[in-house]
């Protein structure tokens, strides 16, 4: 039983980046009407979050603190969170009587128990933000050596720009034509020379680091002391310290806990955002939701016959409409060939051989082609797009291994409203429909009967693949600034089924 | 030894559980409703203070294979462990101090020393015994030393004691506190 | 660490060592890289991880790229890349496929604003101030030696060979399966476990003896490693020993480390042979495994006296220590050239890329014409 | 994929005034601190500890069989107590799962033989795969998958996780239907 939280993914769309996608993953961009996935929106870092804590973390707060959340800590050997442990200490001078036994805080991790008492960290008064850090070693030197580096390209810099100022200036400077510069003249007349701006005092050079002859030592005890395992860190969490990489246990100290991202996501042609989380961590309500599911009719397998290669058998599909307007759905084949299909060519979509790379289409972005009237200039912002850069869409690289007998007829999908679900009054008000296409209906569902028969060439236990195109009609309620009522567009998705295994051949 | 439970008194055992073949179980010990205990090849004898929670399986079973009870072997299990929900014990022996926590497994050919802790669902079945203060965690049960043996968790029992007996009817205790061995 | 306010202000750049094994990411200006994780992706539908070098053409590449670098972004880095500079630290013999859908994928998917490409071997020497050393990079892959003089990389005596840290897991595997027979596919991770915590490069003299076939010296005691919980595997000391003795052992056209460095030198030109000789930087994560560092010092001075260099007078190597870990000294390399103003003026816009759609690359005469 | 019939023998369930079905074999300790807000199904074997501590489920949880539901107990500074477990709406809890936790959120998929470690707190909409034991104290934030023993984050949840657990448990409760 296959559902979407946990089951295989057994109904596909394909997007307009060409990968397959189930509805729940896909977004569904309106102002280009285009169905995007992950691979084809922009990510961006939203807000930044502590998992543990749930607080939310100002981003110059959070690069100030590199990322890490102050005061929740990793267990340095399993990577799980540690928790504070309260211990009662005796008071600090035993005999004097009213002295209340003190409380001290240690981390412990529930996981593998380890806890900052192993290593030595002492037990802390106060429960959070007073615990030890380490310091780099090498900190000292390495500023030295950046500032040292800074300085070199800084001045290399300025000659250079000094060299650009220079060829064009047009006017001759009094040192041009006499060849006098200030500072000969003021110690002519006895002033004090001012120092030149560029041969500001050098910074003192750090001193070159110095070779050794000798290098670290192999230690001899090695050949005779068998090793004991517990004592020596594994690869993982000395990684997990990368500036100290301790080698033994007893070197391991708390980590600060990584911090987490909402991420909202951009439609790249249009620049919209497709989806935009609400800043508090907790929250699971989005400010901009434009999901495939509340969009797009959702497909679901209902039941299909037992599969048996070039025998017909017949499935039955269930399409929901999401969205709060009524919509007409009509098949169409996968892909809108002049002649009728060939078998073959449905068969093998796009032979590997030729398949383009990822090339790169750098087209000014053109406004969506919306059939409306409006004139594109309103569209077209004012503001400088520079060339959007989208990568031109693969081929949608998937076998279809069976053939769907298309119905002719289309059928309705009622709006769906929320009231339904409580007054089951009887409410397929006066819709005649095409008994042999639908077979069942309510609310916003309906099951729909398809015939598809497996390719012969197939043997047992191969996947059997279906797909058709499905138009529906779809009401952009984004209404333009001078037409009142909701644009009305035919929006064609493309969809696959994977049905199962051939189980017998006739 | 007479066939038989053996419940000393200040043990707060509930009906609900499952006790079969010779088991004593002794002071202060809780044992939580839909445990069970099965005493197959040999009693079972459960020291002082131990906690079991739900769904605990503690069996003492004939090694497979070998069909002849002459010898019958006795599983011990000393005092202030904690079985926590679902733990399936064929241990031969169990010391004192020791925590399994939900869902371990311990194989009959384990033996357990004291102030051991065996992580949430490792499953340890190799011909071992454990140190003293062993930690186990994780999937592939890596193996820690623990500094000194886990706390006894005497306030969760003490907050135990005084409420089970209200929600839970219980089994009597007939044995008087004078633990035989 | 010092709360200085310079880190708040200005531009924080993200800087990135892709290695074959594992990838050291953090950002400019800082002492240390972040994060170092292992360079490899675990697919979206099943959950079977995929190392970035094992690609099979560009197009497999370019979708194990984006997945690689989204897991960096949003999870480690925790920036969004639109129009934001990058650095990426990569050697001077990166393959040009790797290096093109890198750019591709960067500036296309993810639209940063410029990268800057820095070599590993020049910018290893940064943290060191110096600018003439002999670099040996000992990585996942290959092992590569390129010197540079006066901070310039002379590529024509440069020097590589497979004798890394896979060519030790390699072997290492062998060796486990015949003395464990009932071990079955041990994973990459606990073999690479088992290399780093038991495994170690025994001195020279040690060495010479286990050659000599009556030598009756015992070796390191054995090491029972615990594999989930059920079984163990015996590491005896043998194979703690001698498990990277072949990186030492010239293979038939007489070729191992030591001889690596020393061809290089001699391809230098004569008044720079004794300056090289005297600083040498080990680089590489391969290099932290406990004797490597000795043992290599030991054979060099063997090499020294063998025939084929007595026109080296050469009389002693001196070793460079950097101010970081081995395994991350290139990386630390690209954070200080990523704090200068380097950055600004040497980086390649989106415009140029767009433009050119390719990357300026040393072998390639448009860029590296000697007439400039 | 449509959900198939799942039907139970009459006998063996109750059903109460609010749609909750409950079975027999359930072992309710503390019934009267057991709060279930309405079509909650309770499957045969599952053990809810109501005598530790009150605990309050939402609308349509699905509590499946031999599944321990157990309020932690929590160390004060003066003796020990029990934490009231609260579950939110639209949960779903696998087979022989051990519920330890503390808090769990709202449209939130627990899978089988799944061991929430004392003191958790999951958020909503977060996924907990099958076979994961989840340390304690461990806090699960919202659109989370995790996986593994000790659970770590292993993916996201699509971002409409919370409809389609709303779908998921509403015909889970219309296709448990009892045998004619």
């Amino acid at each position: 039983m296959s559902n979407y939280i946990t089951g295989p993914d057994v109904v596909k769309y394909a997007c307009s980046c060409g990968l397959l996608k189930p509805i729940t993953r896909l977004y569904f961009c309106r102002h280009c009407l285009e169905l995007r996935c992950g691979f084809c929106v922009c990510h961006e870092v939203d807000s930044n979050y502590c998992g543990k804590c749930c607080e939310n973390l100002p981003s110059a707060e959070a690069r100030l603190k590199k990322n890490r959340c102050g005061d929740c800590y990793d267990c340095p050997s399993c990577k799980q969170n540690l928790s504070k442990r309260a211990a009662t200490v005796g008071p600090k001078n035993p005999e004097d009587p009213k002295a209340t036994p003190r409380k001290v805080y240690y981390l412990l991790c529930l996981n593998c128990r380890w806890s900052s008492r192993d290593v030595g960290i002492p037990d802390q008064a106060a429960a959070t933000g007073s615990w030890p850090e380490r310091e780099n070693v090498h900190a000292a030197r390495l500023q030295e050596i950046i500032e040292m580096y800074k300085g070199i390209v800084l001045a290399e810099k300025q000659q250079k720009m000094e060299k650009d100022k220079k060829k064009q200036r047009r006017f001759m400077t009094f040192t041009d034509r006499t060849g006098i510069t200030a500072s000969m003249l003021r110690k002519r007349i006895g002033l004090p020379d001012i120092p030149h701006p560029l041969l500001k005092p050098k910074p003192k050079e750090p001193e070159e680091a110095v070779a050794k002859e000798e290098v670290e030592e192999f230690p001899e005890e090695l050949l005779t002391k068998p090793i004991n395992l517990n004592e020596i860190t594994t690869l993982e969490q000395r990684l997990n310290l990368p500036e100290w990489q301790p080698t033994t246990v007893d070197k391991l100290f708390p980590i600060h806990k990584q911090v987490s991202v909402k991420r909202s996501q951009r439609c790249r042609a249009c620049e919209h955002n497709v989806s935009k989380p609400e800043y508090s961590p907790t929250s699971i309500k989005f400010k901009i939701q434009l999901f495939a599911f509340y969009h797009i009719p959702e497909v679901r397998i209902f039941t299909v016959e037992p599969l048996r290669a070039g025998k017909q058998c017949e499935l039955l599909l269930k399409f929901s409409n999401p969205t709060q307007h009524q919509t007409v759905i009509t098949f169409l084949p996968l892909f809108p060939s002049e002649d009728s299909f060939a078998s073959k060519e449905i068969k093998e979509l796009v032979p590997d051989e030729e398949v383009p790379s990822r090339e790169i289409v750098i087209e000014e972005k053109q406004p969506p082609s919306l059939p409306g009237s409006q004139p594109s200039s309103l569209l077209h912002t004012s503001l400088s797009r520079t060339p959007s850069i989208t990568v031109k869409p693969r081929p949608i690289k998937q076998a279809i291994t069976a053939n769907v007998e298309l119905p002719t007829s289309n059928f309705v999908l009622l709006p769906r409203d929320d009231a339904a679900e409580f007054d089951d009054s009887g409410d397929t008000h006066n819709i005649q429909d095409d008994t042999k296409l639908v077979v069942w209906r309510k609310s916003n569902k309906a099951v729909i009967r398809l015939n598809i028969t497996p390719l012969e060439n197939l043997n047992i236990g191969d996947e059997v693949v279906v797909g058709f195109t499905m138009q529906h009609i779809y009401v952009n309620t984004i209404t333009a600034v001078e037409s009142k009522e909701p644009q009305r567009y035919n929006n064609n998705v493309k969809v696959f089924q994977y049905l199962g295994k051939i189980v017998g051949s006739e | 030894m007479s066939k038989g439970i053996k419940i000393v008194s200040g043990a707060i055992v509930c009906e609900e559980c499952k006790l079969r073949g010779d088991v004593t179980i002794g002071g202060g010990t809780i044992i939580h409703p839909s445990a069970s205990i099965i005493a197959e090849a040999g009693p079972i004898i459960i020291g002082e203070n131990c906690l079991i929670e739900e769904q605990t399986k503690i069996i003492n079973k004939a090694p497979v294979g070998q069909i002849d009870n002459e010898n019958v072997q006795e599983l011990i299990i000393g005092s202030n462990n904690v079985f926590e929900v679902d733990c399936a014990i064929e241990a031969i022996k169990i010391g004192d101090n020791n925590v399994f926590e939900s869902k371990s497994f311990v194989g009959n050919k384990v033996t357990i020393t004291n102030g051991c802790i065996i992580g949430a669902g490792c499953r340890l079945t190799e011909e071992q015994t454990l140190k003293e203060n062993t930690i186990i965690y994780g999937e592939n049960c890596n193996m820690r030393e623990g500094l000194d043996r886990p706390l006894p968790q005497t306030l969760q029992m003490d907050t135990l004691i005084r409420m089970l007996p209200n929600y839970h009817h219980l089994k009597k205790p007939n044995l008087v506190n004078n633990k035989k061995n | 660490m010092p709360l200085y306010e310079g880190i708040g202000t200005e531009k924080l750049t993200v800087v990135m060592d892709l290695g074959a094994a594992f990838t050291k990411l953090g950002f400019s200006g800082e002492f240390a890289p972040r994060h170092i994780i292992r360079s490899e992706v675990t697919l979206k539908g099943s959950n079977l991880t995929r190392e970035i070098y094992s690609y099979v053409n560009g197009d497999d590449l370019y979708d194990l790229l984006v997945e690689f670098l989204h897991m960096i972004f949003f999870k480690y880095v925790l920036l969004s890349p639109k129009d934001k500079p990058v650095i990426i630290v990569e050697s001077l013999l990166c393959p040009t496929i790797f290096r093109e859908t890198l750019a591709k994928v960067l500036f296309s998917h993810y639209e940063i604003y410029s990268l800057l490409i820095v070599p590993s071997h020049l910018v290893s020497l940064a943290p060191l101030a110096i600018n003439t050393a002999l670099v040996v990079d000992v990585g996942y892959l290959e092992t590569t030696v390129i010197p540079i003089c006066h901070g310039l990389p002379v590529l024509h005596a440069w020097q590589a060979l497979p004798l890394a840290s896979q060519a030790i897991n390699n072997k290492l595997r062998k060796h486990l399966h015949s003395c464990n027979i009932k071990i079955s596919e041990v994973k990459q991770n606990i073999i690479d476990d088992i290399k780093v915590r038991c495994c170690f490069v025994t001195p020279q003299r040690r060495a010479i003896q286990f050659l000599k076939s009556n030598s009756q010296l015992n070796y390191c005691p054995d090491l029972q490693y615990p594999l989930g919980g059920t079984k163990i595997i015996n590491v005896p000391g043998k194979i703690r020993e001698t498990v990277a003795e072949f990186l030492f052992e010239e293979d038939n056209d007489h070729q191992c480390l030591s001889t690596m460095v020393l061809d290089s030198i001699l391809k230098v030109n004569v008044d720079l042979r004794v300056k090289l000789a005297e600083n040498i930087l080990l680089t590489g994560g391969t290099v932290m495994l406990t004797g490597f560092k000795a043992r290599f010092k030991e054979e060099l001075y063997k090499q020294l006296n063998s025939s084929r260099y007595e026109k080296l007078k050469l009389s002693k190597f001196m070793f460079h220590s950097a101010p970081s870990k081995d395994n991350y000294t290139a990386w630390l390399g690209g954070a200080i050239y990523g704090a200068t103003e380097v950055l600004g003026m040497k980086s390649i816009t989106r415009e140029y890329y767009f433009k050119e759609s390719r990357l300026p690359d040393w072998p390639n005469m448009k860029d590296n014409s000697r007439i400039q | 994929m449509e959900m198939r019939d799942i039907n139970y023998d009459r006998s063996e369930y109750v059903e109460t005034a609010s749609g909750n079905r409950v079975s027999r074999r359930t072992v309710l300790c503390g019934s009267q601190n057991i709060v279930l807000q309405g079509k909650v199904i309770i499957q045969s074997d599952a053990i809810i500890r109501g005598d530790l501590a009150n605990v309050k489920t939402g609308r349509y949880c699905i509590i499946s069989k031999e599944a321990v539901i157990r309020p932690p107990y929590k160390k004060f500074s003066k003796g020990v107590a029990f934490f009231p477990l609260t579950m939110g709406d639209h949960v779903y809890v696998g087979e022989r799962s051990v519920v330890n936790a503390a808090n769990i959120g709202s449209y939130v998929y627990i899978g089988r033989n799944v061991v929430l470690g004392r003191r958790c707190h999951l958020r909503d909409c977060c996924v907990i795969e099958d076979n994961t034991i989840l340390a304690p104290e461990t806090v699960v934030p919202p659109f989370t998958r995790y996986s593994g023993s000790p659970g770590i984050q292993v993916g996201e949840v699509p971002e409409c996780q919370q409809d389609l657990m709303i779908d998921f448990t509403r015909s889970y409760y219309q296709h448990f239907v009892p045998k004619l």
